[in-house]
């Protein structure tokens, strides 16, 4: 295993220090609880957003807050969720009166360990309001009540997006936490790896892939897709990638999408600007209009090389909301 | 014969060993149906349990069950951090005050955590997870118990329940966890899960 | 070799195409002659900024073009410099009157054919003003009058940035040459990797590096190090790559710098953040205060593992250029 | 026996198949010391020289030749672009309105050729770059026309002189161009410019 690390287990810790100290003044860091915080203080009476998960996936979370995102990030180990304290502890931080959206990516870590931050929170004195969605785009995995139902991808990013703008314009807990489930509900993914990634602790690859061949429906933590395909052209990936979203929601001709062409971790920039070249192409011939697109690494799997792409139906009104001033580590306009 | 605090302490202790042992072995199997960091996170949570129990003496097994629950449910995170935590919330909770339990009262103990653990992962037996060597554990324990076994004979029971209740998840294909997402592919593969928690049955014996 | 695109010798085109419609309405792209142009017109007045290089180095240099920053970039084949017409006609394209400064890496092919652009422009009859400035920070390189000298890196991003900012002040071109050139002399790399590139033609790595080794002293064309040493943890790793930057500028006690902490192409932002970190520490214990820190893929070496540190001395007219606005696909702020 | 224009067309056509049959060789002897482009560097040029070929025909020989040097600049790129370029434009000054070349004018259009070569690119003999080949070959060809060979012998004598330059470089350490980032690393590899270079001499006499 090769990374520039100390030791597996202060990865998180001593990726924190680094990123504290390369956004000082922008963000602060509560070492002790993992946890990321805007550095200016929560505006009154706005709606406080927490998210967080495994590491592993930079730059989500931490990257994400910041004016316009999340007033906080939980960072857990790698790929293990964060635990509930972590998580009651900044829901009672970012609270300023208006209550707390939590935004969690359905995999039964995070939905437990956030669940039973909630469950504390709601037993204290004076308890403060709590909003949750989840979410669950990935359509590599079925849906069905049975089941843990699907992955929460690259959706988040657009939840954590545009559920800011609206927390920012001081809108209602109920407002904000509407706005991110209508992103999720209008969401869809689908990712595909060329390489597994190496979790630091385990120290090597959880599959192995031959040279000719691709890993279609995976994931964000290095897990197994749905199956071994064999290597193919850009253009016929982006085909295999998006025609299970766009029958899946389904998206139909004349929709407006935001469109997320997504770096695994180590794909180089150059490849995601030619896989979004042959999205675009397909989205056209489909007569989808893509209002806003974003190219690069923004939900990653640590050094996983591949990419995923999401697409969420947008109306008006989510597309304002994403065009809407932030600014993070990772993203950033507007001021 | 009855589970007093120094028994559980024991218990504890051996899992923590045990745990630490088996490490990479859980792992890999969690590098195969899942994301790596089944022994990691378990390793955690049960060091964090050692000084628990290396920092502090209790009374009855409640406050100390309780206490090992709230452990595992700060350090460990992941699915097995929940799980495992509300086994031993739920475990302290018919042991009210108790230092000692006898044969029945570890059954409702085991009844009340593996019950927390179904509702907090609202899973079942067949969904290959840990429930899987969990579930049968608990039925062989009340089996022997009823036909007049003593503590250590049951709890001998539970623990080769456990071990075949694990190896009975090799052929299933996973609807709950992480393993899930794999669908058919989650076949021919034993659940981390179901592996420490059937440790968890060997260590009560060891 | 896995990687996402359609055949090795279309990947320049196929990835502008993605480019230009991942950034539509912000750059134009001359597909004929692979040069990316801001869409906006240029200011009558205003000194144009042109510069290119190989491919495979994403986001340098398209990602670089904007308010701000450059005005043109010209794209060559991966790892091969551009050719005179490209850099003659954006040279052309972009002058308003106030000539035109070239910023070149200090590559010889990148120098000879920037430099019979120039002599191609000053042939011309009313010949446009051209200034150029060659940009060679990379310490691992000995420098010396009788060999090709040092390479260009990371202060690359920084002369872009900082001659950006000072043109769009609408200084003359002199004024705006002289902050590249400042830049440069006071700018200082050094790359190290953890596992070599494959170029696309070439199909494989172009070096070999066993799992308990480490190349250091790299550029950013997949070339072998200057030496390849013990895999080291990230701790030292900052200490292999700063000794050799403090010791040759040299940087002192009290100075102020801006800092890239640069991903090769393939490494995870959590090691990043994680590396930026261990500079940060030694900087603080030598005295050197980061005035603007950057960590991320700035300018990279297809998928090649990996890091690079520069740091660039700045007074206060540098940094206030640094916090400039500007709006690139790859860097924005302030708009 | 002189150089007329269907011979030069003949010798860049040689050359052009020349280079696509060693395209993976130049890379791989890019590969070790360079950035592994040369052999797609050059066969992207001379497939342009040959595009060129099909589409007009020419009626003296610097004409055609400044007309390969300007297909190279813009096709080629990277080092090897402005330098064959060069080569080929310089080439060319001394033929002016010439259909045909003799010995003698032949070695001014090389000698002009490789001083353009030795000025773009700053560099000379020893430096371990394509002059360690252009400059032994212009010398060799000199001395077997002083001493009376005919033309081709003389491309004879400067294709084996290229060859023994191309051969020296292994053990140089380069000082000009990409391998000189790698200081003494560069030693032990033949230098690919050189290479193709050699390569163009011999294509001269197939
Ligand atoms: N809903 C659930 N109910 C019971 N056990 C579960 C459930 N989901 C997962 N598990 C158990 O958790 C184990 C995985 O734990 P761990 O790897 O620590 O967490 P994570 O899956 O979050 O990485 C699985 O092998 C399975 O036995
Ligand atoms: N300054 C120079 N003078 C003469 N030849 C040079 C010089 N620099 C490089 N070369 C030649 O160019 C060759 C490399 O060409 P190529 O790989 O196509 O370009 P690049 O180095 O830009 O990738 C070297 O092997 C060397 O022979
Ligand atoms: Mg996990
Ligand atoms: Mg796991
Ligand atoms: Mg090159
Ligand atoms: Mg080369």
């Amino acid at each position: 295993m090769k990374k520039l690390i100390n030791a597996p287990d202060a990865v998180v810790a001593d990726a924190l220090r680094g990123f504290e100290a390369a956004y000082a003044g922008r963000v602060k860091v509560d070492h002790e609880l993992a946890t990321v915080y805007r550095a200016d203080p929560p505006l009154l009476g706005t709606v406080g957003l927490v998210s967080g998960g495994g590491s592993g996936h930079e730059p989500l979370h931490a990257g994400y807050v910041g004016h316009g995102m999340l007033s906080a990030a939980c960072c857990g180990q790698v790929f293990t969720s964060p635990v509930p304290e972590q998580v009651l502890t900044a829901t009672r931080r970012v609270d300023t009166g208006a209550g707390v959206l939590q935004l969690v990516k359905n995999y039964t870590g995070d939905v437990m360990n956030f669940e039973m931050a909630a469950e504390m929170a709601a037993e204290e004195e004076g308890g403060l309001e709590i909003a949750t969605v989840v979410l669950d785009d990935d359509v590599a995995v079925e849906n069905s009540t049975w089941t843990a139902g699907r992955r929460g991808t690259g959706a988040t990013v657009f939840a954590e997006k545009l559920a800011g703008a609206a927390a920012e314009e001081g809108r209602p807990l109920a407002d904000v936490a509407a706005i991110a489930r209508r992103v999720n509900e209008n969401a869809r993914s689908m990712g595909m790896a060329l390489a597994p990634c190496t979790p630091p602790s385990a120290g090597r690859p959880n599959f192995t892939l031959a040279e000719d061949e691709m890993e279609m429906g995976v994931g964000i933590h290095g897990e197994p897709g749905r199956a071994t395909a064999p290597l193919a052209p850009a253009a016929e990936i982006a085909e295999q990638l998006l025609a299970p979203i766009l029958a899946d929601l389904p998206f139909s001709r004349g929709d407006q999408v935001l469109t997320l062409v997504n770096g695994m971790g180590s794909t180089p920039l150059i490849e995601l600007y030619l896989m979004y070249g042959e999205v675009a192409r397909i989205l056209a011939a489909h007569g989808i209009h893509v209002a806003r697109p974003l190219v690069g690494n923004f939900i990653t799997s640590l050094d996983m090389a591949g990419c995923s792409v999401t697409l969420v139906r947008a109306d008006d009104e989510l597309v304002r909301l994403w065009d809407a001033p932030v600014d993070t580590p990772a993203l950033r306009w507007g001021r | 014969t009855s589970l007093t605090v120094e028994g559980l302490t024991r218990w504890l202790r051996t899992y923590a060993t045990t745990i630490a042992d088996h490490e990479e072995h859980l792992t890999e199997l969690d590098a195969a149906i899942g994301d790596a960091d089944h022994g990691t996170n378990m390793a955690r949570g049960m060091t964090s349990v050692a000084a628990l129990l290396d920092d502090q003496t209790f009374e009855t097994l409640d406050v100390l069950a309780k206490k090992v629950g709230m452990a595992l449910v700060s350090a460990v995170g992941g699915a097995a951090g929940p799980l495992y935590g509300t086994f031993w919330l739920r475990f302290a909770q018919p042991l009210a005050g108790l230092a000692t339990a006898d044969a029945d009262q570890l059954s409702r103990a085991l009844h009340a955590a593996v019950d927390g653990v179904r509702q907090r992962g609202k899973a079942d037996v067949g969904d290959k997870t840990m429930l899987d060597a969990l579930v049968p554990a608990v039925d062989a324990y009340d089996t022997a118990i009823t036909q007049g076994a003593d503590l250590p004979v049951a709890l001998t029971r539970a623990a080769e329940a456990a071990d075949a209740g694990c190896a009975a998840t090799v052929p299933m294909v996973a609807r709950k966890g992480r393993a899930s997402y794999l669908g058919e592919r989650s076949a021919g593969h034993q659940d981390p899960g179901a592996t420490s928690a059937a440790l968890l049955l060997r260590a009560a014996v060891k």
